[in-house]
């Protein structure tokens, strides 16, 4: 018990720290010179209607690479650490999934996949993005999965798109570096008319590629959690 | 020239090719691995060489072709390209290492490396906060995959306290990052220097530094780090500790100009209070990779601090923290992986290395350059470092670092001699693969051409540190040779070098004395050497270091090179004593005195020049007002080799342990170290004060002490060796109450005796090395009646034992003559009695040495025993007939000695008229003496001889013996316990003080660290509060209660 | 360095003068002790039948080279005190070889017999030879240092080491001795002589009684001559030392010979009344009262 | 001065979200408790980067019809924060899924969830 005051204690302390920040710190009335230039400077430099993925893919798409690596080395561990148990496989046998579950599963996974392809490839016109395609489309997965706990995935075909378009990212950052200003410099393809689908030069690529590594990691992901569980 | 940023782009492109592969092709994968570390090598290294040679200007790297701080800038000059290279070289070699590991893994296991690798190098070279927060997350999530290559409960619970704990650093890291964002307005490094001045931004800045020193295991918060060395494979902790650790302090580095000028004190302490306390509580740790752990931890702190105070340490910092990085990056690594080969974190396992000559002297080189001592460049940075503190008078921060150190050197050199000794029990031919030995020996190479840089950086005198350095590395090299051909050589090495030297010093006689007994004495000693058959590996080298370093002590005149030769030779002597059979102890406790008492001297030397400017502390003029704590700590520094009483437990055990033939060396020649300190810091600092008190006055006591207490411990020994190692203590009691009377006759005495001592301790230890290697014991109540079987040997002692009792006419007596005379003109009476006293006391043990073991009853296993080798008793004559000239004419000695003492010292010298030496007291004619008593001794000995000529040699046991006759010789030796009525009378005496008290500062620093390790309870939840409370209390010190 | 010839005749005589005084002077204090004992006691010159008796004798053993040279070791030591040592006061012929060294060196010339005695006798490799040589040394070890103090309270007040200039710093009458202008050095020494002479109740080393057999034994025929030689030669030098230290020296043979038997006779005369002490009653004993009162002697200088 | 306006509001209860879930990582026993208990702290940090991002009156940044392409600077909110809490987003899902791996597999090794009973490791 007292330990637990004293973590209050102590939180309350930091509280305060924390708190001290609303004390000094002002909401802007303008923007600071950095997101003001973004502002003003994304449709002409780099073609993206959504300043936000601009900003994330482009100006600080060093970032993304390192998110996009996250994910990756999370996926990488979970999978390497989930693999290593080689217990023997006991079927499971789960209450079939309601009617309606797999029913609607069928119905809407493809659409979920083509939902997710339309926020990732459409990230530089509306918000959205690589990262939120890629969710979209491991949910769909995750409903397969919660449909028929025992289906078996094609692994080969996730990694393959995991690596592939991984490899693709950084080929083309690399080409940013060659042809463009720098590495993920996304003006080496032509930027072409702002708003359209085929605008802001590499950006759609880009988020496409990151939009299907996502995905495919984060149902690598799940299944794999799947896979433990029907161990058990 | 390929662009930094390509080290990202061909690591994650492998990383994310690496996922394509097959199970079946793994081996392929780990080549492919292999090949892509080896590129990213590469483009660092190139930089590297690009920048050091010029070719290649500091580059900013501009991803997505925007300047900063519109994009994201990656950032390339010499600091990054050192550290990048240092990544990924350690990157490859880890893969090699790992190979075993790597072909059964798995192809994930292979990309989370290359990502860690990844993770690491943007960490360096980023000028991006919030880039910097993403790949140490990267980092982090990746370090947690590695620490699980091992996956046992231990490992992944581990890993479970890193990953809270790196959530919580994250955490405090990112509100940090978004709060600086908020108050600047951008997210590069560059940009927000001012953000501390801003109002409120100072929170930001502490936030961020607070959750990278975090995030540099800083203790008391970093139970969850220990942890993971622990568990992880030695592989990963050493990744941790040899690039992990690095990259974070680099990170300290590039934040350190938005940190408040102020706060930067607070955290070089807290960096400091790091290395003191883990070191401290690597002591109690059995665990070698925890230990290891503990020491990584202590390293980064310590290498924090240099970080924080960047700004003050100005020119130096460079040297500094490369000298602490470069050393723990090689040498940790190199244990760490030691310990995969070893494959045990038990330390008498260990014993395998001894098996592979190669590894177990990389094993030595690494833990000597972790501890600090020369050549290596840990020792280099710690002096300077300690220079530039003492001159901002930081002594809160020496004396921090001085403890850190001892405690380093404790548990490593525990360490090192329980290996050493854990030979037994290992399985013959240890099977070793070729990857994992190649990379320690990469690393090795590595230290020691780190150590070559960094000792030509420092442009030292050719003569007296250079050649040396190279003799004692050549003796390294040819180590493979027999014993035999090693000792010409290292003879024909110190002849050589005596004869290139002595032109230089000739000019100087004080050079010329203590060179002469340190050169002689080390041709001398190594003579017996070749009765060794065999290789004798191991030997020479340390012998040769130890005479080095004796000779870099008598330098033209820089206090660094004395402090190099002082550490060099007690590493040296540390070996040659450890070689003992039963000196795993003994030798711990010398290396633990010898390092206190460097330690002492190097805060001496920190201090020196608020006093002396940059002189060498010889050389001073002996006028030195106020300098009371500099003489104090010196004098301490060498009263610990000189052992005096109180500092003196470790000697019996280390000089009798140490192998028979390498004890005269580490005693009757290296012992003389610490006089040639005491007497220059006597003349050169003059009279001192502490508190009042005049320091002389009580060195005197101190000395007397000495000379009793060392003389009555000899009395009981029963050990032939020990009983002349205490002898030792006795003789430097004398010596150093010679010194304190810092009156001409005095110094003279105590240079005299010097001299003396040297000839008559090696002479003794030579001979008993010669009777133990024998009879093959060194209990004296075992042997006895030897006289007839060593006469030599006999005679050795004799003469030794009539010079050490100051008996007339040998040369012993012109000490005392002096010394009474000293004694009544300064006055000094009790202390003198006491000193003379002692020299009484020493004829019970004298008696005791010569009588038990070559007088009275042969025993019957002895009967067969012959004369000590020829190689034994050559130098032992020698000595015979230096002391005989010595006795005839003492002036040869004591006139050049007499010129030594600077004019400045009061007191009478010794007038000579002929050969009659007078002081205002009394007069002595050493050659009349000597000519009256051989005079007389001829005519009654040819009385003798002419009465007793018939006289017939009679058997061993035909004595009267109360009308019985014995006929066992262990019945009628009477030698055990000879001394039990004046045990009886004075044993009180006795009371081993000074063992009880050193035993009790052990026993209690165990309780503490015990107390304080337990602080790290094992739960995960606790350590995230630490991490919490750390931060709170940081916040409370930094602020000082009041709001940012 | 030309050698004074007729100096080394002078000092032959008076060696030869001190053996002759010292073995009759045994021959009587044996002779009192007996009387006091209410015995009638031997003859006053048996010493001498002895002495003649001993280096007549032709049947002789060794142990080895070192129990030959004891004795040599032992009467070196005892005529070398002598040699170096200033007889009578302002003779140039009667101050012997004190040319050579001061009384530092008769004070450690005296360890030389000891040690080459005790060494001799180890090596005959009899068991009490041990225990009396350890007895010997430990006690030795307690004497010495009263009586080094007192010594050096002398040598303080006439600021010398050298005993001629000790002697004539104690000339001009009785109150001039340093017994009396020094009682407590005097004091310390006269009791630490106690001990040097090994007489009752210091002889617990040579234990006449405990044991019977042991170096004298094991030393028979000329060894033993040699060692009578010295006994004799020895007690006078030492009480010879005592009379240049505290009692004025001597300028006569006569006073000479009066001042050293009254010195000699004291440790006799305290033999007699005190018993014997145990090796470990000694050595403290030596360390309280003689100790405290040479230390305050030093300091009254 | 107008304390109690939408980014205070956001940023208070983020911080109070903060406090709650490092309470809740502090004190609970269940390791799976404690990991919910970080998503809940990641939650109120990213709470706290977007409402740095807000500015009264000013729409997302993205560029459309109503937005016109010029003077935008003075009509949007601030993008960067935006960029980032994505970012921390995607991180915390990474930690979170590892974490939960950690957990099974902790699990698996002592059958327990007890954080105290993983103290093989310690002094």
């Amino acid at each position: 018990m007292y330990k637990n005051m004293f973590i209050i204690l102590l939180l309350a302390g930091f509280g305060l720290l924390l708190g001290s920040f609303l004390l000094t710190h002002h909401e802007y009335l303008s923007l600071p010179q950095l997101p003001a230039y973004y502002a003003d400077n994304t449709a002409p430099e780099v073609g993206a209607a959504n300043v936000v993925t601009a900003v994330v893919v482009t100006y600080r798409g060093f970032d993304t690479l390192g998110e996009v690596t996250i994910l990756f080395v999370a996926a990488s561990l979970i999978a390497m650490f989930l693999k290593h148990s080689k217990a023997p496989r006991h079927d499971r046998h789960p209450r079939p999934s309601s009617v309606i579950l797999s029913t609607s599963q069928k119905l809407l996974f493809p659409l979920i996949v083509l939902f997710g392809a339309y926020v990732f490839a459409n990230g530089h016109l509306t918000p959205g993005g690589g990262f939120q395609g890629g969710a979209i489309i491991a949910t769909g997965f995750l409903l397969l999965l919660m449909a028929n706990p025992q289906a078996e995935f094609k692994h080969g075909l996730l990694n393959a798109i995991e690596s592939i378009s991984g490899t693709s990212y950084v080929i083309i950052g690399i080409l940013g570096a060659i042809l463009g200003l720098g590495f993920l410099d996304n003006r080496f393809i032509s930027l072409g008319q702002l708003g359209t689908l085929f605008s802001a030069g590499a950006i759609p690529v880009i988020y496409s590629l990151i939009g299907l590594k996502v995905g495919a990691e984060l149902s690598n992901i799940l299944h794999h959690l799947n896979e433990v569980q029907n161990e058990e | 020239m390929v662009s930094p940023v390509h080290i990202v782009s061909i690591g994650l492109i492998t990383a994310f090719l690496l996922g394509l592969g097959k199970k079946s092709q793994q081996q392929m994968l780990v080549f492919v691995l292999m090949i892509a570390t080896a590129a990213m090598t590469m483009v660092s290294g190139s930089w590297l060489i690009g920048l050091m040679t010029g070719s290649l200007k500091p580059t900013d790297v501009f991803t997505a072709g925007f300047k900063p701080p519109f994009a994201i800038n990656l950032r390339m000059t010499m600091d990054e390209a050192v550290l990048t290279t240092m990544v990924n070289v350690f990157g490859f070699l880890t893969v090699i290492y790992l190979f075993d590991v790597l072909k059964k893994a798995g192809k994930h296991l292979l990309s989370i490396i290359v990502v860690f690798l990844i993770g690491l190098n943007v960490v360096v070279m980023t000028r991006d906060l919030f880039n910097l927060f993403v790949f140490l997350e990267i980092t982090s999530i990746a370090t947690a995959g590695l620490v699980i290559i091992i996956q046992d409960s231990k490992s992944i619970s581990a890993g479970f306290k890193f990953l809270m704990a790196s959530s919580v650093i994250s955490g405090i890291l990112l509100i940090g990052i978004i709060f600086a964002y908020s108050y600047v307005g951008n997210l590069n490094i560059d940009f927000m220097t001012n953000l501390s001045m801003v109002k409120g931004g100072a929170v930001a800045v502490f936030l961020v530094m607070t959750a990278i020193i975090l995030e540099s295991k800083q203790f008391p918060a970093n139970g969850w780090a220990l942890d993971m060395y622990e568990s992880a494979h030695p592989a990963i902790g050493s990744a941790l500790s040899a690039v992990s650790a690095p990259a974070i302090l680099f990170v300290v580095y590039k934040l350190m100009p938005m940190v408040p000028e102020n706060w930067h004190p607070v955290i070089g302490l807290l960096g400091l209070i790091t290395f003191a306390f883990s070191n401290f509580l690597a002591t109690r740790q059995e665990n070698i990779r925890r230990m290891l752990g503990y020491s990584s931890v202590a390293q980064g702190g310590l290498m924090l601090t240099v970080v924080a105070m960047s700004v003050y340490f100005g020119q130096s910092f460079w040297f500094i923290i490369l000298g602490f990085l470069l050393t723990n990056f090689f040498a940790k690594a190199g244990l760490f992986w030691l310990n995969g080969i070893v494959n045990s974190d038990d330390q008498n396992k260990w014993g395998i290395l001894r098996k592979r000559p190669v590894l177990f002297f990389l094993f030595g080189v690494f833990v000597v350059a972790m501890a600090g001592l020369p050549p290596f460049p840990t020792f280099f940075a710690k002096w300077e470092m300690i220079m530039q503190l003492a001159q901002g008078n930081g002594w809160g921060w020496i004396v921090l670092i001085l403890l850190g150190s001892i405690f380093e050197i404790a548990f490593l050199f525990k360490w090192f001699g329980r290996v050493f000794h854990a030979v037994k029990d290992q399985p013959a031919e240890p099977v070793i693969p070729w990857f994992k030995e190649f990379p320690v020996m990469l690393f090795g190479a590595g230290i020691l051409a780190t150590s070559y840089y960094f000792i030509k950086y420092q442009q030292f005198d050719n003569l007296f540190v250079l050649i040396p350095l190279l003799i004692v590395a050549a003796f390294v090299v040819i180590d493979f040779l027999p014993a035999f051909i090693k000792n010409i050589l290292l003879i024909a090495a110190l002849t050589f070098y005596g004869y290139i030297i002595y032109p230089e010093i000739k000019g100087n006689i004080m050079q010329l004395v203590f060179m002469s007994v340190f050169l002689v004495g080390g041709i001398l000693t190594l003579i017996p050497g070749f009765a060794t058959k065999g290789t004798r590996a191991g030997f020479y080298p340390f012998a040769a270091m130890t005479i080095f370093g004796l000779i870099m002590l008598v330098n033209p005149g820089d206090n660094l090179t004395f402090f190099m030769g002082w550490e060099q030779m007690a590493l040296g002597s540390y070996i040659l004593i450890l070689r003992g059979k039963k000196a795993e102890r003994p030798a711990q406790q010398y290396m633990l005195f010898s390092a206190g008492g460097a330690y002492l001297m190097l805060a001496a030397f920190g201090m020196l020049p608020h006093f002396a400017g940059d002189t060498f502390f010889g050389n001073l003029s002996g006028l030195i007002p106020g300098a009371g704590v500099v003489f104090v700590l010196f004098a301490l520094g060498f009263m610990l080799k000189t052992a005096a009483i109180g500092l003196h437990i470790w000697l019996p055990g280390a000089y009798s342990e140490a192998e028979d033939d390498a004890t005269p060396l580490v005693s009757g020649v290296l012992i003389n170290a610490g006089v040639l300190g005491l007497f220059w810091i006597v003349t050169s600092f003059g009279p001192q004060q502490l508190f009042g008190y005049d320091i002389f006055q009580l060195m005197g006591w101190i000395g007397a002490i000495t000379a009793i207490g060392g003389n009555m411990l000899a009395i009981y020994e029963e050990d032939m060796k020990r009983l002349i190692a205490y002898s030792s203590v006795g003789a430097m009691g004398y010596i150093i109450f010679a010194l304190s009377m810092d009156s001409k006759l005095g110094l003279l005495i105590a240079l005299y005796y010097m001299v003396l001592h040297f000839i008559y301790k090696t002479m003794l230890f030579m001979s008993a090395a010669g009777v133990i290697y024998r009879t093959k014991t060194r209990n004296m109540y075992e042997m006895g009646g030897l006289i007839k079987s060593m006469p030599w040997s006999f005679i050795v002692v004799l003469i030794g034992i009539i010079t050490l009792a100051g008996m007339p006419p040998l040369a012993g007596f012109a000490g005392k003559w002096m010394f009474y005379n000293a004694v009544v003109m300064k006055g000094w009476y009790l202390q003198g009695t006491m000193v003379f006293f002692s020299g009484i006391v020493a004829f019970l043990y004298l008696y005791k040495l010569i009588a038990s073991v070559f007088l009275g009853q042969l025993k019957d296993n002895h009967r067969r025993v012959k004369e000590a080798p020829f190689v034994y008793l050559l130098p032992q004559f020698i000595f015979v007939i230096a002391i005989m000239v010595l006795s005839i004419f003492p002036q040869v000695l004591l006139e050049p000695l007499a010129t030594i003492i600077p004019d400045r010292v009061p007191g009478e010298a010794i007038l000579w008229d002929g050969r009659l030496a007078m002081t205002s007291f009394g007069y002595w004619n050493a050659f009349a003496v000597m000519t009256t008593v051989i005079v007389m001794f001829a005519t009654i000995f040819l009385w003798l001889t002419y009465h007793s000529r018939k006289a017939q040699k009679v058997k061993q046991f035909n004595i009267v013996f109360a009308a019985e006759r014995p006929f066992r010789p262990e019945t009628t030796h009477v030698s055990y316990n000879m001394f039990a009525g004046y045990k009886k009378a004075l044993g009180w005496l006795m009371t081993p003080l000074a063992t009880q008290f050193w035993t009790g500062i052990s026993d209690w620093s165990t309780a503490i660290a015990d107390k304080v390790r337990s602080w790290y309870t094992g739960n995960g939840q606790t350590y995230a509060m630490h991490l919490l409370l750390y931060a709170f209390v940081l916040y409370l010190l930094i602020s000082g209660g009041k709001i940012l | 360095m030309s050698i004074d010839w007729i100096k080394l005749l002078f000092t032959l005589l008076g060696l030869f003068i001190v053996l002759n005084y010292g073995l009759l002077q045994y021959g009587l204090i044996r002779r009192i002790t007996a009387r006091i004992g209410k015995r009638i006691g031997m003859p006053v010159y048996q010493p001498y039948i002895d002495l003649v008796k001993n280096y007549a004798m032709r049947s002789q053993i060794t142990h080895g080279v070192m129990f030959y040279l004891g004795p040599v070791f032992r009467l070196v030591g005892g005529v070398g005190i002598f040699m170096f040592m200033p007889l009578i006061y302002g003779s140039y012929y009667w101050s012997n070889y004190s040319f050579a060294g001061d009384v530092i060196l008769i004070m450690y010339f005296m360890f030389f017999g000891m040690l080459g005695m005790a060494l001799g006798a180890s090596e005959g490799g009899h068991p009490y030879s041990f225990i009396g040589i350890s007895r010997g040394l430990s006690q030795f070890t307690t004497v010495e240092v009263p009586f080094t103090l007192a010594v050096i309270a002398v040598a303080v007040q006439h600021h010398s080491f050298s005993l001629t200039e000790i002697v004539a710093g104690q000339q001009g009458g009785i109150m001039h001795w340093n017994i009396m202008t020094n009682p407590f050095a005097g004091i310390a020494a006269m009791l630490a002589f106690l001990g040097m002479m090994m007489a009752s109740p210091f002889n617990v080393v040579q234990a006449p009684q405990e044991i019977p057999i042991g170096p004298p034994t094991e030393y028979h025929g000329t060894y033993l001559g040699l060692l009578q030689t010295n006994r004799a030669i020895l007690y006078v030098s030492e009480s010879i030392l005592m009379v240049n230290l505290f009692f004025g020296g001597a300028t006569n043979w006569v006073e000479l010979i009066v001042k050293s038997f009254c010195v000699f006779f004291w440790p006799v005369f305290v033999g007699l009344v005190f018993p014997r002490f145990r090796i470990d009653q000694s050595i403290p004993w030596f360390l309280k009262i003689p100790l405290i009162l040479s230390i305050i002697g030093i300091f009254m200088v | 001065m107008e304390y109690l306006t939408l980014q205070n509001i956001g940023l208070v209860t983020g911080f109070m979200l903060m406090l709650i879930g490092l309470y809740g990582a502090l004190t609970q026993k269940n390791i799976l408790r404690i990991i919910v208990a970080f998503t809940i702290f990641d939650a109120g940090l990213n709470l706290v980067i977007v409402a740095l991002s807000y500015i009264k009156g000013r729409v997302a940044p993205i560029i459309d019809q109503t937005t016109g392409v010029t003077n935008l600077s003075e009509k949007f909110v601030d993008p960067i924060p935006q960029a980032l809490v994505l970012t921390s987003i995607v991180i915390g899902v990474g930690v979170t899924g590892v974490m939960l791996t950690f957990a099974l597999r902790m699990f698996k090794t002592r059958h327990s969830l007890d954080i105290n009973d993983f103290k093989q490791t310690k002094w």
